[in-house]
């Protein structure tokens, strides 16, 4: 019993953390339909700015987790106008050609500057240590992010399901021609719903770096893990992108503990009994 | 004379939305009936039962005598259940000769074939212009169908059906969106079709309707309300007011 | 004339870190003892594998050998882009000193094969005694589940069974590992008194060591051996806190005290630019580039690898790791073994403390292997 | 009369001469580009003999994403099936014929091909990815587990193939292996043209584009993607078998993610649905890959990356179909 | 908003290099109705998209009102008054009917909503359901019902009659006449049905291959057979 309460409670850990760093991901992918590889890149620029700003400006944890934010949609905006631009609607593979040299680029100049060394981001002594629940230690930081995945998860179903503007940006997603023959200003909306997804990128990759350190490498390291965590979840379905964490996690924490030398296999079983059982995803968008 | 296709009994519901409610029909060979009811009365979702598109609640389909409720929509259209879509469905980057010939290939069971090019095959390149030519096609023959109009897209849709050669056909608003204009060629392609060929049409332009059905069926609500001659549908009460409106009074003065 | 050396190593792409000290130690060395020898001077080409693949390291060597026309080739930081390489040697005339990959076989695999490296067997035997000294019998061994991971495994195991103990449980994860939650709560349940890892350094290592204190590991206890990979010089400021008092043994630290590695240490530092990314590789660079130079004084800078390879087949000298010699049989380097403990200096930077000598330990991974 | 000349406006007399002898032209375009590799870079042999195999490679990924519209990002799967097969088949059951071994490649990337082909069809788009990806690490972990016959992550050592026909050594300028690399990618080459351009290469097409239209036709959506599944894994395990006997070792690179993602990459670079696309893409991104990373060993992903980009933003439909695209709209405006 | 004329001058447009229209003129009075007719393919469509911004001008102005709207891009000509419904409907698939409607809302209360579900109560019906679950009819229905509620002053119809019940089609074409005389809207459209198109509009405009071939009064058209005849290849109008 205790054993299986230990587990549940690092399965939901770990998939609000996974929930926290993709979720922007899922946004770009599913609303706006473009499969931006680059999430990664955009998390690790997070990262390297609240280390930075954290280490070395010596603000506080919010304060660094408020600038990454900003930080990165200032550094994701330029981008966003010269290049995100002229692949909105593009073949999904050109998307991938495109991300995949942005997240290269981005990996060339974070190495070049921050050296290839693990970046941390000092948490505060609030998050530090750990929590006893009794039966186990947990990691305070890890309840954090729990809080995290939950009010982000709330706050982003509200506004894509109902708000005027989540209605706009899925139209526009639908089909931007005939959006804009309506009066929406598809440019605007693209440009603020990139801006949001980069933003929960940033603060994903600043609070899940615990769990996946800051270093140029990340914005490669971890792709495949986003992809899969939105794919299964449906990718633009917030609740589906909830449940896909969580249950990825899960399975993942199970068969790492039960058998840890097969657990990839467990994983990517359990991936393709999952896509086979629901082929668009636990709560994919019909199209 | 046996039908060559029955529905007993056919349901289907969406959530709580009853879209085809007990259906019963039969065509036989030589057919020419057409489908008619106000819209979102299921006309559509009744071919796609049939088809094997959507899957019904319950029911029977019938081709030949033989009962295909269970057989995926490619294994009907193989046994000669035709349809043609109510949305164009076409490959963007492909001609309409490459269209027609693909469907010729796929009829005579060649399509899997690795070697050798359609043009190269005399018979599919002649079948192919021929049935360009009947629907007026000839001169877009080698364009992408991305390049050529809706109302020509639509034509080769009913191209695309003929030359599967079936034994019953469904069409969903075959006319929709071509203009009056070449109505005339696809009413000239389906009076010439094999007279044994059964025929089945969903169309909501009523000069097509009457020129063509020798039977009509008006499906309202999921139901079948009337099925009988071109003559008597006019004058039925029902699908006046469900359907026909003025247009009853307007073709009888005509 | 000029003498080419060509080196394959990861210098981007994630293990660039590793790229960047074999870089260090080979410009520190070269600083140091200047780019002649003789009338020769030495040229170095770099070339790039990011992640192990051995068939591009292979066409990369070769296109060295034929194209750029190198006298030596080393580097090599993983095991199969060595082993790609080595059918190369007799035909090229080339001998290859290896800077890191460090599966004890790669030296049989061509008589013309150098390493100035380690092997896990040699790193992981002697914590088995230290384990034991400090009253544990029963471990748990946990590695990453590939080639390093399992040479660890099994040169611990073999060691620590022959010196008394027991491992309880010996698992392999994979390398793609985020969450080591689980593992710490497998440690636990397993009833060990200690625990043994290996994983490859770099974000999972800052993971494993951060969920060992987080969940109540330490607290409760467990002991914490490994190999030095794991408290790489590199990493310890990521790592911070958390890894004080963990044991590692290793044949270098950056804090060694003595006077070569002092010099060493400066030379590499200026060639690295940042000093808190110094680590192992560059050790293995440096005395590898000696051990090239010697090659090349013992040719007079002809292209003769025999001639080469038999000309430091026991050399001996005194490297910033501490005394060390070519072993005339395997051609791989005989060195000391420290145990380490992760200190925090008066400077608030962490380093490895040397507390203990292993000397002159071989390879016990090919004796092993027959 | 009238039948007649319909019958040449549709089949396109000048048409079918201008397909037949783009294709010629295209063969002899590889040719000359293979001899003239041969003797401008004698040195370089290695190199352009791993392009080759990875061109095979990213030909194969052409047939399934290209022409059939599967997305996947583990196709490495195929490729690295065939060279552990060819590898294994020489180390451990004495098969050192090249030619003996390249057969047991091809097998073993067809029975991949058809093992993916089942998986990867239970699902579309994103889903479809990550069913692939799921393949290629399960493949990957697998061949990392089972070490005594595969070496793990050490690689599997010591192939040692005969000589070719017994008579061509393989070389350490990789002469042969190159020569016998041409030969294999020009056959496979010629074989792929007439099955893309034959009914059943149309009938992909039209998968690719519409599978529910395909279906309304009558014909099988699965079956025929299976077939292409099953030739795009022989293509694949000739790539890995060569890759096998000319570098010696196989590696769990060769069943990698990242392979398959560089893979998918070359063939946008390239151009996807056009055979030569996949052979522009491949030779352009490893050779200025080779060129980039030779310069600047340490920042070179920086430079490769932008290059991606300037390709997206200036030939959006890769490298060939973007030049192809041109050339069509020249043609047409002159006519 | 208040009524106003459409002028078209000298329009040329097509898709990328591809001229499809050439110097096409024409305009249209405030309140007024315009059919525009013509053969397949001969760019009626291509028309009211350059109208609505979304093919690629070459020259040509544009005029609501007094304002020139050439330069323009799609939206903020949907701003100017410009409602467009376009011969495939466009529904955005992934929404529901309602959030459908409320795109075409252009920022009136969402109780306007009610308007179109006045003009339309199969739409009522069906609010809560995906756009891609309509029947061909309804989505019809529902992208003409949205670019109303938009509150245009210049109308562009792409054959909006299409797919729908006579019953439905009879009520609609009032409704449009309605529109234009009640709210002075201006109404251009393209319709198959030339009888239809001549019952209900004042003045017609002829397509031939992208260039204006005739343009006058229906009442003038509906007595020439001869250019019915030539231009749109049907004979005998009843
Ligand atoms: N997948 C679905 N989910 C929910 N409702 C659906 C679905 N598909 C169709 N419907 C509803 O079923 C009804 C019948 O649709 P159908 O397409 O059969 O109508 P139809 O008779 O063809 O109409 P039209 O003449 O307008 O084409 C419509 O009201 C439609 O909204
Ligand atoms: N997206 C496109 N790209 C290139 N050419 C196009 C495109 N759409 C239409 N065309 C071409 O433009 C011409 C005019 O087409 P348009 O759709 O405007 O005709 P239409 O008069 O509306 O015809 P219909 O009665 O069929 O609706 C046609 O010849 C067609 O081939
Ligand atoms: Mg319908
Ligand atoms: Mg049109």
């Amino acid at each position: 019993m205790q054993t299986v309460l230990s587990i549940a409670v690092d399965a939901l850990a770990y998939g609000m953390v996974l929930f926290v760093i993709s979720i922007g991901l899922s946004v770009t992918m599913g609303l706006m339909r473009v499969v931006n590889l680059a999430h990664g890149a955009f998390a690790m620029i997070g990262g390297y700015i609240a280390s930075y700003a954290a280490r070395d400006l010596g603000v506080g944890y919010g304060v660094a987790v408020l600038i990454a934010v900003f930080g990165t949609i200032l550094i994701a905006i330029p981008i966003e106008r010269l290049l995100y631009r002229r692949i909105y609607g593009a073949p999904e593979l050109t998307q991938v050609l495109m991300t995949i040299g942005i997240t290269f680029c981005i990996i060339g100049i974070a190495n070049f500057v921050f050296g290839p060394t693990l970046k941390t981001i000092p948490l505060p002594p609030e998050l530090q240590g750990s929590i006893n629940l009794g039966f186990r230690a947990v990691a305070t930081h890890r309840l954090f992010a729990i809080l995290c995945g939950l009010v982000v998860a709330g706050a982003l179903w509200y506004l894509i399901e109902k708000t005027a503007f989540g209605v706009k940006l899925r139209a526009s997603v639908d089909n931007a021609a005939m959006a804009a023959a309506l009066g929406v200003r598809t440019q605007i909306v693209y440009a603020v719903s990139f801006a949001i997804a980069i933003g929960l990128a940033a603060f994903g990759g600043v609070v899940g770096a615990e769990l996946l350190p800051v270093e140029p490498y990340y914005a490669l390291r971890y792709m495949v893990t986003f992809l899969v965590v939105v794919s299964i979840g449906g990718a633009g379905s917030i609740p589906g992108a909830l449940l896909a964490c969580l249950l990825l996690g899960g399975i993942d924490t199970t068969g790492r503990y039960l058998m840890p030398e097969f657990g990839e296999f467990f994983f990517y079983l359990a991936v393709i009994a999952i896509v086979c059982v629901f082929p668009r995803g636990l709560a994919g968008r019909a199209k | 004379m046996t039908s060559i296709l029955e529905v007993c009994n056919l349901k289907k519901a969406f959530g709580g939305l009853a879209v085809t409610n007990n259906v019963s029909l039969s065509l036989n060979p030589g057919d020419r009936v057409a489908l008619i009811g106000p819209n979102g009365a299921g006309k559509t979702t009744f071919v796609n039962l049939v088809t094997g598109n959507l899957r019904p609640d319950s029911g029977m389909v019938r081709l030949g005598g033989e009962t295909i409720t269970g057989l995926n929509p490619m294994r009907r259209v193989r046994k000669g259940l035709v349809r043609s879509f109510q949305v164009t469905r076409l490959f963007q980057d492909m001609t309409p000769a490459e269209h027609v010939a693909l469907a010729i290939l796929q009829r005579d069971g060649r399509s899997t074939q690795m070697l050798g090019h359609f043009s190269h095959m005399p018979d599919v390149t002649a079948e192919t212009g021929e049935l360009l030519s009947k629907l007026g096609l000839h001169d877009f023959a080698s364009s992408k169908v991305s390049r050529i109009a809706y109302g020509q897209q639509r034509l080769l849709e009913i191209a695309i059906a003929l030359a599967l050669r079936p034994k019953v056909l469904l069409l969903d608003e075959p006319a929709a969106g071509v203009p009056q204009s070449d109505t005339g060629r696809i009413e000239q392609a389906l009076a010439e079709l094999p007279a044994d060929l059964a025929v089945l049409m969903i169309e909501h332009d009523m000069d097509l309707v009457f020129r063509f059905a020798r039977r009509v069926i008006v499906l309202a609500a999921g139901e079948i309300i009337f099925d009988g001659s071109p003559a008597e549908v006019t004058k039925d009460a029902r699908v006046r007011e469900a359907y026909l409106g003025s247009y009853a009074y307007v073709s009888s003065v005509a | 004339d000029t003498i080419k050396v060509g080196v394959i190593g990861p210098f981007s792409g994630p293990f660039a870190l590793q790229g960047k000290n074999f870089k260090a130690g080979i410009d520190a060395y070269m600083a140091m003892h200047g780019d002649t020898v003789g009338d020769d001077k030495v040229e170095i080409i770099y070339r790039d594998v990011p992640a192990p693949d051995p068939a591009q390291s292979k066409a990369l060597a070769q296109e060295l050998i034929i194209k750029e026309g190198v006298q030596y080739l080393t580097g090599f930081y993983f095991t199969p882009d060595a082993m790609a390489v080595t059918p190369l040697l007799t035909q090229g005339n080339v001998p290859m000193v290896i800077m890191n990959a460090a599966t004890s076989a790669i030296v049989t695999k061509s008589p013309f094969v150098v390493r100035t490296s380690f092997t896990l067997w040699q790193t992981s035997t002697p914590i088995a005694q230290v384990a034991r000294d400090k009253g544990v019998d029963k471990v748990m061994s946990v590695v990453s589940d590939y080639g390093p991971g399992v040479d660890a495994e099994n040169a611990f195991k073999a060691a620590f069974t022959a010196a008394g103990g027991t491992v309880v449980e010996a698992i392999r994860m994979p390398l793609s590992t985020n969450d080591f939650s689980p593992i710490m709560q497998r440690i636990r349940d397993s009833g060990a008194q200690a625990v043994f890892a290996f994983l490859p350094s770099g974000p999972t290592t800052l993971g494993f060591v951060k969920a060992y204190n987080q969940n109540g590991l330490k607290e409760a206890g467990i002991q914490f051996f490994a190999p030095g990979d794991l408290t790489q010089e590199s990493d310890l400021p990521a790592l911070g806190d958390t890894a004080l008092g963990i044991l590692t043994t290793f044949h270098y630290s950056v804090a060694h005290d003595s006077p070569e590695n002092k010099a060493f240490v400066e030379a590499a530092s200026r060639a690295i630019g940042n000093p808190a990314e110094l680590s192992f590789p560059a050790v293995g660079a440096f005395d590898g580039m000696h051990v090239i130079y010697k090659m090349i004084e013992a040719t007079d800078g002809e292209q003769d690898a025999q001639k080469a390879v038999d000309a430091v087949k026991g050399l001996a000298w005194e490297s910033p790791r501490g005394p060390v010699e070519i072993d005339p049989e395997s051609r791989h380097i005989t060195e000391n073994i420290y145990l380490r403990e992760v200190a925090k200096s008066d400077d608030g930077t962490y380093y490895n403390k040397e507390i203990q000598t292993f000397e002159k330990q071989g390879d016990p991974g090919l004796a092993a292997a027959n | 009369m009238a039948a007649l000349m319909n019958e040449n406006a549709i089949a396109g007399k000048p048409a079918r001469v201008r397909l037949a002898g783009s294709d010629l032209l295209g063969v002899a375009i590889v040719i000359a580009a293979a001899i003239a590799g041969y003797f401008l870079f004698p040195n370089n042999l290695a190199l352009l003999t791993r392009i080759i195999s990875i061109a095979l490679l990213v030909l194969s990924l052409d047939l399934v994403t290209g022409y059939c519209g599967v997305a996947t990002l583990g196709h490495a799967a195929l490729y690295g099936a065939g060279a552990y097969a060819a590898g294994m088949a020489a180390v451990h059951f004495g098969i050192t014929d090249p030619l003996a071994m390249m057969a047991v490649g091809i097998l073993a990337g067809t029975a991949a091909g058809l093992l993916s082909g089942v998986i990867v069809l239970r699902a579309h788009g994103l889903p479809q990815l990550v069913l692939s990806i799921a393949i290629v690490h399960l493949f990957h972990e697998a061949a990392n587990k089972a070490s005594s016959w595969t070496g793990g992550s050490d690689g599997l050592a010591s192939i040692a193939p005969d000589p070719l026909l017994g008579l061509f050594e393989f070389d350490l300028w990789s002469r042969t292996a190159y020569v016998f690399g041409v030969v294999l990618l020009l056959v496979v080459l010629i074989v792929l043209r007439l099955v893309v351009r034959s009914p059943f290469g149309m009938l992909c097409r039209g998968i690719k584009e519409d599978p529910i239209r395909i279906r309304a036709m009558g014909a099988s959506v699965h079956g025929t993607i299976m077939r292409m599944y099953a030739i795009s894994g022989a293509v694949a395990g000739v790539g890995g078998a060569l890759n096998a006997i000319s570098t010696q070792v196989v590696g769990l690179d060769s069943l990698s993610f990242t392979l398959s993602a560089e893979a998918l990459v070359m063939l946008v670079l390239g151009g996807t649905g056009s055979l030569y696309g996949a052979l522009i893409g491949t030779v352009s991104f490893l050779w200025f890959e080779d060129i980039v990373s030779a310069a600047n060993p340490f920042h070179w992903l920086t430079i490769v990356g932008a290059l991606l980009i300037l390709v997206v933003l200036f030939a959006p439909r890769g490298l060939y179909g973007t030049a192809s695209a041109f050339l069509e709209r020249r043609q047409e405006a002159r006519r | 908003m208040s009524a106003a004329s459409l002028e078209v001058e000298n329009l040329s447009a097509g898709y990328g290099p591809m001229r499809i229209l050439e110097n096409v003129s024409f305009s249209v009075p405030a309140g007024s109705r315009l059919a525009v007719l013509g053969r397949n393919g001969m760019g009626k469509t291509t028309l009211l998209a350059t109208l609505a911004g979304q093919t690629r001008r070459y020259h040509g102005a544009i005029r609501i009102g007094a304002t020139d709207i050439a330069n323009l891009q799609s939206a903020p000509r949907a701003h100017c008054g410009l409602g467009y419904v376009p011969q495939t409907r466009d529904i955005f698939p992934t929404l529901t009917v309602e959030e459908n409607l409320f795109v075409g809302l252009k920022g009136r209360p969402r109780s306007a909503l009610r308007e179109a579900y006045d003009m339309f109560p199969r739409l009522f019906e069906r609010r809560r359901n995906l756009g891609s679950q309509l029947s061909g009819g309804e989505q019809q229905m529902l992208s003409t019902a949205r670019t109303i509620l938009g509150k245009p002053s210049v109308l562009l119809l792409d054959e909006p009659l299409e797919g729908l019940a006579p019953v439905i089609c009879e009520e609609l074409m009032a409704a449009f006449s309605e529109l234009a005389k009640t709210g002075g809207v201006t109404i251009v459209l393209v319709e198959q049905r030339i009888q239809s198109a001549l019952d209900f509009a004042d003045a017609v405009l002829i397509l031939e291959r992208g260039r204006v071939a005739w343009s006058g009064t229906s009442g003038e058209l509906g007595e020439n057979h001869q250019t019915v005849e030539e231009l749109l290849g049907v004979g005998g109008l009843h």
